[in-house]
Parts: structure tokens; sequence; C-alpha cells
């Protein structure tokens, strides 16, 4: 007989339920953080930094010291916990927009300087928090608060291919990935390895997570999955690009 | 400090037991459509917002595989596969 | 020497208007007076009219900016000009003769206005390196706000390094300075 | 670890610029952010050339917003960190400031305002009041030393770290472009040797221990869900300022125990005033200067006693009334007529200055 949920140890249980809508893909993707932390035992060592956007309601999220910052601005406030201590380990967590539009350039740039921090993107087509605008992951055709008539990419381009930008300006040492919580353990391979790539320290470490905004989307169940697993991956491919020590373009 | 004991209903299915966590479900229904064998379905019980929990409807047809369990956002389900 | 100093030293950008300067002050600083320095800066690295401010005095200085200064040293067209505005009847005007069609442009109020050969002297007399020196020394005779010996004291420090290679560089540069001396007493008599 | 920076007492002969980076290393001043903007550069230049010699670190960002985000991550983790930036580097900031300010972040910021609005001039000026004490979104509950000398920029860059460590907001040290740029004799010295102790950091994030288990975790929140549950923490937040301002506070006086008329003015610009001071008092007339070194909190009640007998104040800056809405706000109810003498992006003189006064007759 179960009497406890069986939760990631990293948890903080006095938080749970957490605050994200019923079927958001962060909470998956924050068991399979969280499952990673204990797996490499680095719990005490974590520094776990959010943005705003959803992702900020993972400030309490788990029994390691968290910050909650601003739009877009997590990666260099891990930067800077990282820079000044280097025996931290730093996550950034955040979404598309805070990822792919108002913080790009600091991902960009952390990416080319290859901070030795790791990031952790979901991408879920939208911005959630401020109610469904049009995200630089919205999928062509897809409509949103701001794309009412479906994304025209003629008008908005198209969607950002994340990884594949940071795969791009990485060296050798950083590790890209792109997973989807329609395939938990794949995902929770990839965060391990972000994480075993910055406490290795050969470089910066990013995965961006396809994820699922029922309610935004407006989806029942059966089309949340639908929408991750088979309109998601036409033009996002789940799978790693780069890893230490391997080739490209695995 | 906040209770983390949780509320939580179990069914004795004959190659698991389910329990369902209805203090953490927001009946969100992704376990059911992950569900393999569709074995889950909509329960009496009430969960955090109000709403329905799930329920395997039979005792028969779970095979105790933990999809569930691995897909729930909210670690609401956990499975525990009987050994014979 | 306890009158307080205002200088305004232009030229144009490589004619090392502003090295002068901070040797000036370098060395006023040395023998315990206080300066202050501020080169005039635009957006442009290079290019344009450089301008350096001088204060020397015996007390900390007032604001870094001047009105009007004490001795304006223009070395270029655009220069005389350009400094025409910090001259009243209490300055002394310097300029290089050698720059033609500024006649005109010649301050009418400065005190004393002054006319040396100092490029021509660089070039024919001594060596063109050796110009923004020549200055130095005119400068310095102009204003007395260091001696000549200090000026040395601060050359050799900045110097010192190519000095020990080629020690007649040492001596290039002290003629030098003597000579940009020289060409003020000759109106100071 | 490398010897201290700065042994014994020694006058250096150096551009401001040099001096922050010097009174950062004498500080104990473990990292600095920055990205390039004039006049502020050379900040970044020495630190970058001493900061390896004694072990300290430094990381160029991508922006401005980046370098005010970095040093809030740097402080977080339990560094004495800082950057530097002027002009439209200084707007981009406000936004890791007015973070800063509202998680109580002790980071400093050093500016080297320039002329605006916009991009201006890289020069001078002492426009970047208003933004540096009241910029991003929030009650301005910040500390802004304005210095007027290479000494009060080197007693005051060492003297923000203590102030943000000690009371816990975001301090600055406003300069600028003149201060910056120009040369003039300043006396260093290491801090412990002159009693002052540099106010311990702390590890705000990264503490030892087990979080949850030994201790509980440091989740630094920055969003709040209701107007009650902000107003809590904007409260206390005002509250904790106004508590400190009375022990933040300095200022200094020139002859105003019997002035007529009384120059306000601050960092820079008090050169100009003093000499203005020193001038007028020659020619028998009863002037005064007062002068607030902290901007924020501003030291109202110095000036009020300054000011009692005035029957005038000139309140003389290089803006267009920045300083003149920070002293009109603290002065209300006050019945001395203040009179400008404002100069948006220009050096002020002390000629400029006496003529004024006499002029008015």
């Amino acid at each position: 007989m179960a009497l406890a949920p069986n939760m990631p140890k990293a948890w903080r249980a006095e938080t749970k339920p957490h605050k994200f809508c019923p079927g958001c893909g962060h909470g998956l993707v924050l068991k399979a953080v969280g499952e990673c932390i204990d797996e490499l035992g680095i719990q005490d060592r974590i520094v776990f930094g959010c943005d705003i956007g959803c992702s900020l309601l993972s400030w309490d999220f788990f029994n390691t010291d968290a910050i909650q910052t601003h739009h877009g601005r997590t990666t260099p406030v891990l930067t800077g916990v990282k820079r000044a201590r280097p025996d931290r380990i730093c996550i950034a967590y955040m979404g598309d927009g805070g990822g792919y539009a108002i913080g790009s350039q600091h991902l960009v740039n952390a990416a080319s300087r290859n901070e030795k921090v790791t990031v952790i993107l979901v991408n879920n087509c939208n911005y959630g928090m401020t109610g469904g605008q049009m995200a630089p992951t919205t999928l062509p055709g897809m409509k949103t608060e701001t794309s009412p008539y479906g994304r025209d990419v003629e008008a908005t381009g198209n969607p950002t291919q994340g990884p594949e930008m940071v795969s791009a300006i990485t060296p050798e040492g950083a590790y890209v990935a792109r997973g989807t919580t329609a395939n938990l353990r794949q995902l929770k391979k990839m965060i391990k390895k972000a994480l075993e790539t910055q406490l290795n320290g050969t470089g910066f470490s990013f995965v961006e997570a396809l994820s699922a905004c029922p309610t935004n989307w407006r989806t029942n169940a059966k089309d949340t999955w639908n929408f991750v697993e088979k309109e998601m991956t036409q033009y996002f491919k789940v799978g790693e690009l780069k890893v230490p020590g391997e080739k490209e373009g695995k | 400090m906040v209770s983390t004991a949780y509320k939580y209903t179990q069914k004795n299915c004959d190659r698991a037991t389910f329990t369902l966590f209805t203090g953490l479900c927001k009946g969100c229904g992704l376990c059911m459509e992950k569900c393999p064998v569709k074995c889950l379905e909509w329960s009496n019980d009430l969960g955090v917002y109000g709403t329905p929990t799930i329920i395997p409807k039979d005792v028969e047809s779970c095979t105790g595989c933990g999809m569930c369990q691995l897909v729930c956002p909210d670690c609401a389900i956990v499975i525990e596969k009987i050994k014979k | 020497m306890a009158k307080e100093y205002k200088i305004a030293l232009a030229g144009e950008g490589g004619q090392g208007v502003q090295s002068v300067a901070g040797i000036i002050v370098e060395a006023a600083n040395d023998n315990g007076r206080e300066a202050l320095y501020i080169p005039n800066f635009g957006v442009e690295q290079r290019g344009g009219v450089s301008i350096a401010f001088v204060q020397i005095a015996d007390e900390k200085i007032g604001s870094p900016k001047f009105k009007k200064a004490d001795i304006v040293i223009a070395l270029s067209d655009r220069s005389v000009r350009r400094t025409a505005q910090y001259v009243d009847e209490r300055t002394t005007f310097v300029y290089d003769s050698a720059i033609e069609g500024v006649e005109e442009d010649l301050p009418k109020n400065a005190a004393k206005v002054y006319a040396i050969p100092a490029i021509d002297v660089a070039k024919n007399e001594l060596h063109p390196r050796v110009f923004n020196i020549i200055i130095m020394g005119a400068v310095i005779e102009a204003t007395k706000v260091i001696t000549l010996e200090s000026a040395k004291q601060a050359i050799e420090k900045k110097l010192g390094y190519k000095f020990e290679q080629d020690p007649k560089l040492r001596e290039l540069n002290f003629q030098a300075l003597e000579k940009g001396a020289e060409l003020v007493r000759q109106f100071n008599k | 670890m490398a010897d201290k920076p700065i042994k014994g007492e020694k006058r250096f002969f150096v551009t401001g610029n040099e001096v922050v980076a010097w009174a950062a290393l004498a500080a104990d001043v473990d990292i600095m952010y920055g990205y390039p903007i004039t006049p502020q550069n050379e900040i970044m230049h020495y630190w970058t050339r001493l900061a390896p010699k004694y072990g300290r670190k430094f990381l160029q960002t991508e922006d401005e917003i980046s370098a005010g985000f970095t040093t809030c991550g740097g402080v977080f983790s339990g560094a004495r960190a800082f950057t530097a930036t002027a002009g439209p580097g200084n707007t981009l900031m406000q936004e890791p400031m007015s973070m800063a300010e509202m998680m109580r972040i002790p980071a400093v910021f050093v500016i080297t305002q320039r002329g605006g609005p916009s991009t201006a001039t890289v020069i001078y000026s002492q426009q970047e009041v208003t933004l540096t004490c009241f910029g991003g979104n929030g009650e301005g509950m910040r500390i802004v030393y304005s210095p007027g000398s290479h000494q009060d920029l080197y007693d005051y860059t060492i003297k923000a770290f203590n102030t943000a460590w000690k009371y816990r907001f975001p301090t600055f040290v406003l300069g600028d472009g003149y201060q910056a740029k120009m040369r003039e004799s300043v006396i260093m010295y290491d801090p412990e040797e002159r009693g002052v102790q540099m106010e311990p950091t702390e590890k705000i994030v990264g503490k030892e221990g087990m979080p949850g288990v030994d201790r509980e975790p440091a989740h630094l929140r920055n969003t709040y869900n209701t107007e009650e549950e902000l107003n809590v923490v904007v409260n206390e937040l005002v509250d904790a300022f106004w508590k400190a301002a009375p022990e933040i506070v300095e200022h200094q006086e020139f002859n105003c125990e019997d002035a007529d008329i009384v120059i306000v003015a601050h960092g820079v610009v008090t050169r100009a005033a003093q000499a203005a001071v020193k001038e007028l008092r020659d020619q028998g007339k009863k002037v005064g200067h007062f002068r607030p070194i902290t901007l924020r909190p501003y030291p109202i009640e110095a000036m009020k006693k300054a000011i009692a007998q005035a029957k005038e104040i000139i309140l003389v800056e290089s803006a267009e009334g920045q300083l003149d809405k920070l002293v009109k706000a603290e002065l209300y109810g006050s019945k001395v007529p203040i009179t400008p003498y404002f100069r948006p992006g220009m050096g002020i003189t002390s000629e400029e200055i006496v003529e004024f006064i006499n002029k008015k007759g």
C-alpha cells in the first residue's frame, strides 16, 4: 500500500499540488528535472532560476535554492551566479518566449561564450501566462490570440529552431538536444546529460522540451497529446544535436 | 509547514495496486489517453480542483505498466505491481 | 609659481597635444602640485581637433572646465579657430608660424600673441618626431608651471625605455624641450 | 590570494575610471560584469588588467541588461559584485536595477553620466539623476552617492559596497564623464588600514547544507499574486529604506551659517560652487553652498538647517532641473525662492556662477 506520492526527492512536497494548469507540460519537465537532480545527488548544489511567464510558477517547486527573475533574464542571472561560484549547478528554466524572443540575445551569447550553465526551455508554441499569444515557436497556421487567423509565416516568419541555432553556435563540449514530454524517459536522459555536461565543465548545455498548453490550446487530453506528438514534431525534430565527445548530427 | 499527507483512493487490480492521490489530481486526463490498454475512466471522486479524478474501470485490464504514473504531471498516481 | 594656470592646448589628432599635456600634469603632480587634466573628446576616436584642458595650482582645483585660459596653444588652422573662445584680455595666445591663412582668425583680444616656428624648427633643425616636445618646452616657458628640469624627469619616466635603446633620442628630446623654451623666451625678453 | 592591491597611503594621478577600478579592488570586490559604453569603458579596461593579478574576475556580457542581471546573479551567490554604465546603458539597466530594488540585492552600479536624451554626447552631463534615483518600475528604494572629485570616487566606491551590503539596497555611485576621463590627484589607501572594515557579504543562494533538510531553501520571489500581497512587500521595503535613511544621508556645507544666498549643487558641479563661494566671499557677499552627497535618500534635514536664514537658493546643475525636482519635492512648504541655473549637458565653471550671482545684484 502506497501512502506517499512518488515525487522526486528534490521536489518540495509542501508546495504541491503545484501551480501549473491541469495537463500542463511544465509538471512533466520539472518531474524529469527533479529525478535527474536526485539521481546525480546534486540537490544541495543546485541554483535554479526561473523566468517570467508560466515558468515563474516553479520558483518554490524544488527543495533547492531558486531565484525568480525577469522575462528573458534567467540566463544572465544564472550566468552571474555560475561565474562567481563555479561550484554551483545552475539551471535556467524558461519558456519559448523567454528564450527565443525577449531573451534570445542572452541565450545566443551565453551559448557562444559556452557558459557552464544548463538552460531548459519549455516549448509550448505560445505565451501561456499572458493568455496565449503568438510565440516564436507558434506553428505555421496555428491560431493564437495575436494570430487569430492562423500564423502567417510570410508576415511573421517561421517557428524558431532553437536547438538547431544553439547547436550551430556552440563549440564541441556543449550539449544540445530537443526532447518531448511525450517521451519522458528520453527527455529525462537528455536533461541528465545536460546536467552532466555542466558537472564535467565541458560546455553549455541546452534542452528544449516540447510541451503542452491545454489551457490556451483549448484541447482535451486526446488533442493535447496529438498536438505534441504529431503537429509539433513536424517542425521540431526530437533528438540530440550535440553531445560532448560525439560527432555532430547524431 | 503545510501538511503533505494527501487524500487518496486505491483500487486493487489483479496485477497492480492503483493509488490515486485526489489531493494532487487536477483531472487533466493525460493518463487516460496514454494508457496502452485504455483501462482508465473518470471517477466519482473529485480532485484538488473539484474535477473528476480517474480510476481503473475494472480489476482485470490494468497491466501495471506504469505509463499513467509516468505521464502524470502532478505525481498523483502510484502503481505498484503485484508480484506473483 | 604660485599662480593657478589654465592651459588649453589644441592640435590635430596626430600632433601629440594630449601626450604633451599628460607629461606636464604628471610632472606637476610629481612636484606635489595639484593638477587637473581633461582631454577633449568627442564621438570619434580619431580625427578632429584635439584639445587638452590643463589646470595647475597649489590647491585643489575647482571645475574641470574653464571659460578662459591663461595660455592657449594652437597648432593647426582649425585649432586656431576652435580655441578663440578660450581667449580673453589676460590670455597669451601661441600658435605656430607655419600655419597659413589664419591671420584673420587670430584673437584680437589676447594679452599677447606669439607666433613660434616650432614646425620649422622640428623639421629643419631637429626631427619632426619631437615637434610636440618643442611645444612642451614652449608651454613650460610661457607658464612656468613646472621647471624644465622636472619636465626632463617626466620625459625620462615616460620615454626612458626608448632612450635605453637609443641614448641619442634622449638628447634629441631634451634639445627639443630647450629649443621650445627658447622660442618663447625671445618674446618674453 | 595575492597581496593587497594598495598598501599604506599613496598619491596617484589618474583618471576617475582608473580610480573606480582601484577602489573596487581595494574594497575586495570579487567580480565585475560589464558592457562597453563611453565614458565608463576604462573602468573595465583597468579592471581587466588588474583583477587577475588579485584573483578577481570579470565577465563581458552581451548588453547592459545582461550586465545588470549577471551582477545580480553574482551578488546572489555571495560575491561582492558591480557593474558600470552610462546613458542609454543606464536606461537598459533599469530593468535589473528594479529587480535589485525589489529583491534587495546589494549590487553596486557605477554610473558615469553622459549627455542625453538618447545617445546625445559621450562627454558629460548630470542628466541621469532622475533615472538613477527613480528609474525602473518602483519607488526609488536606492542609495545614490554623487561624488565630486577623484577622492570622493575612491572613498564612495568603497563605501558603496559597504552601504549596499549593510542595508541591502542597490547602491549607485553617480559620477559623470568629466570625472571618468579627467586626471587629478587622489590618495588611495587600504580601507582596513583606515579602520574601515568591509561589510561581510552573504550567500543569498548556495548556503551550506541540504535545502529542505538542514535549512530552508532560498526561494527568492519577485512576482506576487495579489495587490495586498505586493503591498505588504513594498511597505516593508519602504519602511526599511526610510528607517536606514538617517544613517545613510550625507552632505557638505560651505559658509551656509550666515548666507543670504545658498548655492545648491551636486557631483562635479560642487567644485565650481565651492570656488564661486570663495570668490564671492572675497567680494564681501554672503554666499554659501549646500552639497547633497547622497541624492537618494536626500539629506533634507541638513538642507533645511542650511537654508534656514537664506533669502534665496540658486540651484546649479548640468541638467534641466533634475536636482531641482528632487530639492523641490523635499522642500515642499519652504518659502525660500529657488532660482535655477541649468546647463543641460554642459560643464559649469565657477566664473559663470559668480557672474550669474553678481548680475542678480
